[in-house]
This record gives structure tokens, sequence and C-alpha cells, in this order.
């Protein structure tokens, strides 16, 4: 991996994967599971009552300052959805997958669009999707679905246009 | 052989042939009056103007033409090829809008609507008729030919605000104000460097003007400031592209045209490239020394061949250049047009008060 | 004056008398078959410049719109045959659907389509304008263009050439020639 | 002075693509911008769970269609990177000489549509004119124009076709020299200048809290280059420059994408003398387990391209997901469009590099 050289418009940072799991689990340790870490990977689950505080801290502590995406999946069998988030810090060159499980009857989590900008349409695609509400984002609607939809499309138990 | 007297002959000849028709069935009474020289001045000059008016149109149309075909080289491709060498896409263009549907939007202003491009036209044909093409070649001499022109001129502006108003859409009342705002900021360095050609030549007449620079210089030489303010002016007044707001394809969808289609659209489109016609005329007339050149060729060829090569200049900073935003246009027109004018305007005073003209 | 002295006139306004005149005239026309002779002798003049002059809509939905840009580039130059792209509906004849149609663009499309005047048509470019492409089992998408608005060429490829959009417009030359829509006093 | 909410709706030149930017104006002045997405959406990600893997690599071209090589790349990295396959090298060599053209290709895509927005025409015809030439090769290489079907997991379809090089050599000494053509046009003419410095300034602390990523973030002064800072393919041994500028205006932008073409040729010409002998492509397995996952992200011409797969224990992904650049690019619009007037509207978001077809999926 090239070295760390100091790069215009970006902090030092040279935290590699590992020790930022390790911070991590320090400072959150019934709630965060590290699941893999590598030089520049990190894949943990979180529990979704912390999990703003989780975000908060990664946003101020180990300056993550980039949401690449907020994905939802969908279990039916299992009756749980997950929502996906992999976060990006540019500095320390790590990305971190960090997956929340939801009850499938109660699907709600904390928004983080107040910490990051990006993920506000994230957020609202999400929920046009798979309709997980996000508590506390400025204007949760649909984006993608045309006005008037009422179904959530990529749910699995949602079979339309199946005319193969 | 001037103009007016080949019409004249051909007058006399028309009223001679129908009065000799009522003379053999009789009606001496009116064959007599019709061979009277005031019938005969009559048809004289409805022959000269029905002359001037299609000749006008056909090298606007040409002009079409020429804008086609020197864009498309300019853009590494070849311009149209309907009919010959691409000259039969102007009438393509103009039956077309002939024929297609007249559509008046719902809650539009009706009457206004109507009139914007009835405005602009007719100011535009108006013109036509002023324009000389050389010594024996004009329909009007006027003493205050430069006045009337440039009075018919800036009307155009007037009629795109109303037009633009008119059509109830949000994009035309921005394209109609784009026009008038940017009228104000061109029109006054426009009439200043005209001033200045006015100043050196002493008369209003475009005859008597070609006439002073056949005997000196072509007034492009000692005005060169006053050419190149005339010329960026110009190409505003006529809203070609680095001026072209009211018509800002990027922005406004179509300017104020977005609601005109089919034939209304067609008398827009045509009095758009009547109006650059008469510009480069103009230019030609005040600055390049009209029709004056060797002998070898006629006079109004050379007017002509000027007025051609003007516009293909004016193409060639349309293939260049990019659209301005209307902060931009209103500072060039004051901030740097005007001064460069008034020096100009200083410029032709001295030269008029130390005799050199 | 005393209109006694006219017992029959029939008092008539400005526009009545438009009205009625344009009328007689219309009748006249068409008894004397006066009608069909002009329509036979203009009809190839006006279907010629419909021909030469048609211009697309400069809209571009999708991959299609790539291939109609390409299509007036410099290589394949479309307005060799008189066509320019107009931004304005009121002022195009030929609506170039080029992509695929979802549920959100249908009502728009359906009123671009009838903003444009009358002598008028819509070209399907692409397979997901003529029958919803690789889109098939979508929920979102229009199962092909000619669902709402009646289409006259359909483009086949997906994107199709540049080449196969110019000759799309060569087929639609051929169709403008043979129906001979444009009548002058049919208006 | 009353304000009043105009639709730069879905039919409009400026928008290449389909969505509606409805901006609320003071005059002319813009003071609230609310873009629309969604006219596109055609539940990409819906199809692609009754697809099997390989036949969802010409759905990936059809993403984003001004850059169908990358996100078919993406896509095939994923999936790769799900069932931990090593690809062979010298496909690494032709995938990266391949992407990079594509960018090329791209940008120009994107000169074009700048031209056409600020006015110049002839801007437009000279881009298209180059992009045709690199159309040419991708065409001699893959068979199609713009989507090309040419990745496959685990490699690439065939193999470099004859005088391979000698047609990437003429081809990039030629484009070199238009590109002196192209800046001359637009870099030295004042009109050009005038128009798109310091309109859509955006700056670097934004740029990264709003997620904008590509030549748009390092146009705001963040020098962050995926192909730098998390190498895929080859790029870790190549040795090319990060273009960036600081001012982080629509000017920035343009120059940053300019300096990216000329970086893009650079890298070519290095793959192309490095490229090893031996196989191209390796028999990938049919089924992937359930529940694994796997992700990968790349630098897209228009920013950093996403997607997470979940494999369903079948040939069928159980789930994949997209990340658009240009979705989230679009959402930090209004940041960039307040305070300037409506005439700077298309140089700004011209300066963005839109592309509709990945942003609504």
């Amino acid at each position: 991996m090239g070295k760390l050289a100091q790069r215009e418009g970006l902090g030092p940072g040279g935290k590699t994967g590992e020790v930022i799991a390790q911070t991590l689990v320090e400072k959150f340790p019934q709630d965060v599971k590290i699941t893999k870490a590598t030089q520049n990977r990190v894949f943990a689950t979180v529990n979704k009552p912390a999990w703003l505080n989780v975000a908060a801290f990664m946003k101020d502590a180990l300056d993550f300052d980039h949401v690449t995406a907020v994905s939802g999946v969908d279990w039916l069998e299992e009756k749980k959805m997950w929502v996906v988030y992999h976060i990006t810090s540019y500095a320390n060159r790590v990305t971190a997958e960090l997956i929340v499980e939801l009850p499938r009857d109660q699907l709600e989590i904390d928004s983080i669009s107040n910490l990051w900008g990006g993920a506000n349409w994230h957020e609202r695609e999400t929920y046009d999707m798979y309709g997980i509400v996000f508590l506390g984002h400025p204007r949760m609607e649909r984006i993608l679905t045309p006005d008037g939809t009422d179904y959530f499309p990529y749910r699995k138990d949602f079979v339309g246009g199946r005319r193969v | 052989m001037s103009l007016y007297s080949f019409a004249y002959g051909l007058a006399l000849w028309i009223c001679e042939v129908i009065a000799w028709v009522f003379n053999t069935i009789g009606a001496t009474g009116i064959g007599g009056w019709l061979v009277t020289p005031g019938v005969v001045e009559f048809l004289q000059i409805i022959i000269v103007a029905l002359i001037v008016f299609i000749v006008g149109f056909l090298v606007s149309i040409t002009f079409i033409w020429e804008e086609r075909k020197v864009l498309g080289r300019l853009m590494d491709r070849r311009g149209t090829q309907v009919g010959f060498l691409g000259l039969f896409q102007n009438f393509a263009d103009g039956l077309k809008a002939f024929i297609k549907e007249i559509i008046i939007p719902k809650d539009v202003d009706k009457w206004v609507y109507d009139a914007a491009p009835v405005i602009l036209i007719g100011i535009s044909c108006f013109m036509i008729g002023l324009i000389p093409w050389g010594p024996d070649f004009y329909l009007a001499n006027l003493t205050n030919g430069v006045l009337l022109v440039f009075a018919a001129f800036s009307i155009a502006p007037f009629a795109i605000l109303i037009g633009g108003w008119a059509s109830n859409n949000k994009y035309t009342v921005m394209g109609g104000m784009r026009a008038a705002g940017q009228l104000i900021s061109y029109e006054v360095p426009l009439l200043l460097s005209v001033a200045s050609v006015v100043v050196l030549s002493g008369s209003l007449n475009f005859l008597v003007i070609v006439q002073q620079q056949q005997d000196s210089v072509w007034y492009i030489f000692p005005l060169i400031i006053g050419f190149i303010v005339f010329i960026v002016a110009l190409i505003a007044e006529i809203e070609r592209i680095p001026f072209d707001l009211p018509e800002a394809e990027a922005e406004l969808v179509e300017g104020w045209m977005t609601e005109y289609g089919g034939m209304r659209f067609g008398l827009v489109m045509l009095a758009e490239y009547v109006r650059a016609y008469v510009a480069c005329s103009i230019a030609v007339l005040l600055f390049l020394g009209g029709w004056s050149g060797p002998s070898f060729i006629w006079p109004e060829v050379w007017f002509l061949l000027k007025v051609f090569l003007l516009f293909a200049f004016f193409i060639w900073v349309r293939g260049a250049l990019l659209r301005v935003t209307t902060k931009q246009i209103l500072g060039i027109g004051w901030k740097r047009l005007m001064p460069l004018a008034l020096v100009n305007l200083g410029i032709a005073i001295a030269l008029r008060m130390t005799g050199v003209f | 004056m005393d209109l006694r002295l006219a017992p029959h006139a029939v008092a008539m306004s400005a526009r009545e008398f438009v009205a009625w005149s344009s009328d007689m005239m219309e009748q006249l026309m068409q008894a004397s078959g006066g009608k069909k002779a002009v329509d036979k002798i203009t009809a190839p003049i006006w279907s010629w410049a419909l021909r030469n002059a048609n211009y697309p809509l400069h809209f571009g939905i999708a991959c299609c719109a790539l291939e109609m840009a390409a299509a007036s580039g410099s290589r394949f130059d479309a307005e060799r045959l008189g066509m320019i792209f107009r931004s304005s509906p009121r002022q195009t004849d030929v609506l170039l659907v080029n992509g695929w149609v979802t549920a959100k663009l249908r009502p728009d499309l359906r009123r671009l389509y009838e903003q444009m005047a009358e002598p008028r048509w819509v070209v399907a470019m692409g397979e997901c304008a003529i029958s919803g492409g690789p889109w098939y089992d979508s929920y979102n998408t229009v199962q092909g263009v000619d669902t709402f608005i009646p289409v006259d060429i359909y483009i086949p490829g997906c994107p199709p050439r540049p080449e196969a959009m110019i000759d799309g417009f060569m087929k639609l030359h051929k169709k403008i020639n043979k129906e001979m829509k444009g009548t002058f006093l049919e208006g | 002075m009353a304000e009043m909410w105009l639709n730069m709706g879905p039919q409009h030149p400026f928008t290449h693509g389909l969505w509606n930017l409805r901006v609320k104006l003071d005059g002319e002045t813009i003071v609230d911008a609310d873009p629309i997405v969604g006219y596109l959406h055609r539940g990409w990600e819906k199809l692609a769970e009754n697809r099997m893997y390989p036949q969802i690599i010409p759905m990936a071209d059809r993403l984003c269609y001004g850059a169908s090589m990358s996100w078919e790349h993406l896509y095939c990295n994923t999936i790769e990177n799900m069932m931990e396959l090593e690809v062979p090298d010298r496909a690494k060599y032709i995938r990266t000489i391949v992407l990079e053209a594509q960018r090329i290709g791209s940008h120009l895509m994107w000169l074009a549509a700048l031209g056409t927005d600020l006015g110049s025409y002839t801007i437009f015809l000279y881009s298209v004119r180059e992009r045709e030439l690199f159309l040419d090769l991708m065409q001699n290489l893959c068979g199609a124009r713009m989507t090309y079907n040419y990745c496959r997991i685990g490699g690439v379809r065939n193999d470099v076709p004859a005088n391979f090089e000698r047609d990437f050599d003429r081809v990039l000494t030629h484009f070199l020299n238009r590109m002196n053509d192209l800046e001359s046009l637009m870099d030295r003419s004042s009109v050009f200048r005038l128009r798109m410095e310091d309109t859509g300034v955006i700056s670097g602390e934004q740029a990264r809290n709003l997620g904008v990523t590509g030549p748009n973030l390092r146009g705001s002064g963040v020098e962050y280059d995926v192909r730098k800072d998390d190498p895929y393919e080859v790029y870790g041994d190549l040795d090319f420059r990060t273009c960036f500028e600081k001012e982080g205006d629509s000017f920035a932008r343009y120059r940053v994408r300019m300096d990216e073409m000329r970086e893009s040729c650079n890298i070519i010409r290095q793959a192309i003398k490095r490229m090893p002998k031996g196989p191209y492509r390796l028999k990938p397995p049919r089924n992937a387990p359930k529940g694994k996952t796997g992700w990968a992200h790349v630098e897209d011409p228009r920013g950093e391209g996403f997607m997470y797969v979940i494999g369903n224990g079948d040939d069928h992904p159980y789930r994949l997901k997209v990340r658009s650049p240009i979705f989230v690019t679009v959402s930090a619009a209004p940041v960039m469009l307040i305070g300037y007037k409506i005439a700077d509207v298309p140089a700004i978001m011209g300066s963005v590099d839109m592309c509709l077809g990945e942003t609504d999926r």
C-alpha cells in the first residue's frame, strides 16, 4: 500500500483498520462486535440503540468524513431487516461496513443525515424502497418512485411487474 | 441606367399596352387617363419597391444558407444538403412553417401575442427599403436615412418584450426582460459611433456618406475604435451568439420564442435574418465605404460582396465564442463600450476641427 | 341609410361576416372540385417541405440520447437532412423518444406530444421505447411508448447506431412522402 | 419582490438526462433549489435480484451510459470480491487500459454537454468528434460503441485485437494535439473564464461532508482519488498524478477533468508497455454461498462508484446495492446554486457532469 503521504485538504490520519476496530470495541464494549478488520477495511455489527453514539464518535474522534452508502436488506424468512452503512475515512484510507439489525415489525433507526449531509438522500431512498423510517431526518419523503406509490418495491414480499 | 429609369420605362410600357386595349374597345377616356405621367409615376414606384423588397429578401435568405454552410465548415461537418448545395433548405423551412397548425396557448394575451411577430417582421421589411445598394440602385434617397434606419432598428427589442410578456410563460417573460436590458446597454454606444461617422461626413444621407468616403478614405481607418464598438454593439443588437440572451437556448429553453410555433416562428426567424442583413449593410455603408471599389465590377456587386464577408465574420464570431450572462453584458456595454465610443467621438471631432476631413 | 329599402338585408357583425364568408368559400371550393385539384397539385410541394425540414425535439432520456448526440456530431451529421434540434415542442415536428419511459415521465411525455403542432410524428428509438427493452419486468417502466402515444417509426437497437437513427429518419421521409399529409386548404 | 418557483423541468436543454431542478427565483437570483429526480427509476436493483450473475453485466452497462465500461468493471469487481477470485494479470492490464479510455470518452461527452450549455455549438462538435475516435478503439476491442458487455467475472471476454498498441498510440498522439485546440477554444477565451470562474463554489469541507466525490471533490481542493488511495487492478504499480485544484468553482472542476484526460493518456501508455502475456480469463464458480457479502468501490469518471452484493446460495444475488456518485452530488446541488443567477445554472450543473441513468437506477 502506498506511503501514507500527507495529502492536500486532508488530515494526517495514520490509524489503520485494526487500530480503529480496537478503539471502537473499547469505547462501546457491549454494542459493537467486530467480525473482521484489515489494513483499510473494518467489518462490524452495531446494536440499534447505540447506533447514533457510535456514528457521532466515528465522525469526531476517528475522523470518518464520508458516507459511501446506506443500504437496506430485507431478510423475509428471519423476520428482520439489515441497514448496512459504509462509511469512509479519507485521511486514514479506511472504509467501515457497519450492519444494524432491525426487527421487521418496527422499522425505525436514528438518522445520521445531521452528521453527514451525504447520507440525506441515501436514507430517503432506503425509506422509499424498504419503508425503514429514519428518526430525525429533515425531510422523510419518497424520492425515486412516482407520487402516490403506496407499496415499498424492494421488499422481498413485493412481486410487482413480474411478467416473465 | 438607374433603377428608377428602368422602372419608368417598364411602367410606361405596361400603361401603354393597357391603354391600347382600352382604346380598341372604344373606352378612349380611360386609355388616355392611363398614359398620363401621374399613373406611370405611381406604377414606377411600385415596381421599384417590389424589386428592392424581393432582392432584399433573397439576400436575407441566402444569409441563412451562408450561416448553415459556414458554421458547418467551422465545425468540420458539411452543412445542409437539401437541394443543390443546400440552397433549398430555406424554402423547405419556410414552406413547412407555412403548413404547421396554428396553436395559440390557452390563457395568452391573444392580441399582443399576434402583434409581436407582426411588428418584428414589419419593422425589418421597412428597413430593407432604406438600404441603397449603389449610386443608382435604391428605393429612397432620404436626407436623414441613417436616423430613420436606427429608429426602426431599435423597435424590435420592444416587440420581443411584449411578445415575451404576452405568451404567459415564465421563461418568455425573462427572455423579454433581458431583451429590454440588452437594448438599453447597447443602443447608446451604437448611436455614439454612428454620430462620429456623421460628424466626419457631415450628412445623414447614405449616398452622401458613401460619396464622402469615396473622395477621402474609408471611415474604418480614422475611426477604427468606432468600427469595433459599432460591430460589438451590432452583434448585441441583432442578438447573435455572444449576446443572444433573449433567445438563450441553454437556460431559457427558447427564450421569448418558446410559445411561438408554425408560421409565427417562421416569421420571427426570417425577421432575425433580415435584421442581420440590414445590420451588415449599415456597417458596410457607414464604415467600409459602401459600393466603392475598383470599377471592373458593378458597385452593387461590391456592396453585396462586403455584406456577405461581414456576415461571415459574424458567423465566425458565433462559432468561436460562448454566450455571456446578463450581468456581463451590461458590464461590457457600460464599462467597456461607452468610454471607447466617447473617445472615438472625440477623435472624430478633433479630425473635423483640424480640417483633415 | 334607410334599412326599409332592402327588406331582405341581414344584419351581421364583423366576426359573423368573416365566418360566413369563409364557410361560403369552403363550400364553393368543395362543390366546384377546385379544392381537390389544388390539393393534388400542391401536396407534393408541402410533403417535400415537411420531409426536408423536420426538426426533432432536443430531448434526451437515456443511452439513445447519447447516440442522438453522436448522430448530430461531425461524423454522422444529421443536419444534412435538414434536422435541427429545437428545444421547444411548439417548433418541432418529430418527437424522438430515446430511452425507457417510466411511470413518472409518462404524463409529461404525453403533454409534450400534445404541445406539438399538428403535422407531427413520433419516432421510438431503441428497445426501451419500443417495448420496455431490458427492463421488461420492471414495476416502474412503461412497456412500449405506443401504449400512450401513436408511434410512426420504430428504430430497433440497444442503443441503435447513429447511422440507424438517420436511416430511421429516412424511413420517416418515405412515410411522409406516401401520406401527403400537408394539404393546403384543409387546415 | 415576489419570489417564484421555476421548473427547469424534465424537458430542458440544459438537463442532460431527465431531472427537474425546481428553483426559487428572486428576479434572476436563485434563492432556493430543490432537485427532483426519479424520472428514470426502473428498479434496477430489484431486477438484478431475478437475474443470474453473468446476465447482470449488460444491465450494469446501462446504469451510467456515459461510462458503461467503468460500471461493468465495478460489478465484476464486486462479484470477484465476494467469490474471492484472483483475476489473471493480463486481464487486469486490459481492464485498466479500457477503463482509462472510457474515462477520456466520458469526460469528452461531459465537455460536449458543457459546450451546448454555455452556448458554443463548436465545443460540442469538436469533443464529439474526438470521442468518436475513442469509440472506434472500443469498437475494435469490444464490438459495441457504447454498451460494451466486455468485462466478465474473472477477466475479460476476448483478447486484444491485432495492432492494438498501434491504434491506441496513434489515437493518443492525435488526441493530445487536439487537446491544445480544445483548450485554446476555452481556457484562453475570456468569455469562458468570465462564465465559469467563481460560480458554483463549494468548499472542500462542505464537499467532503455532503458526500461529493470524484472530480467535483478534487476541484474543491481535496486530494482524494480511489485509484491512488485504495488501488484496484494495476493502479498501484503505475505512477500518475492526482490532479486537483483549490478554488472549488466550476472552472476548477473543468480544469481537473482536462488534466485527468491527459493523465489517462499517460496511464494508458504505461499500461500498454507493461502488459504481460498469458491467460485473460478464468472460469468463475456458478453459485455463491448464501449470506456471503462482498463490496468494491472504484473511481468512476463522475465520482466514487460502489456496489455491495449478498450471495443467495444459487446463481442469483440476494441483494445488489449500487451507489451512484451523481445521486449524492445532486443532493449537494442547492449548496452550489444558491446565490447565483439563473444564467449561471447551466455553467454550474454542466461542470458537475450529470448522468441521470445511474442517479435513478
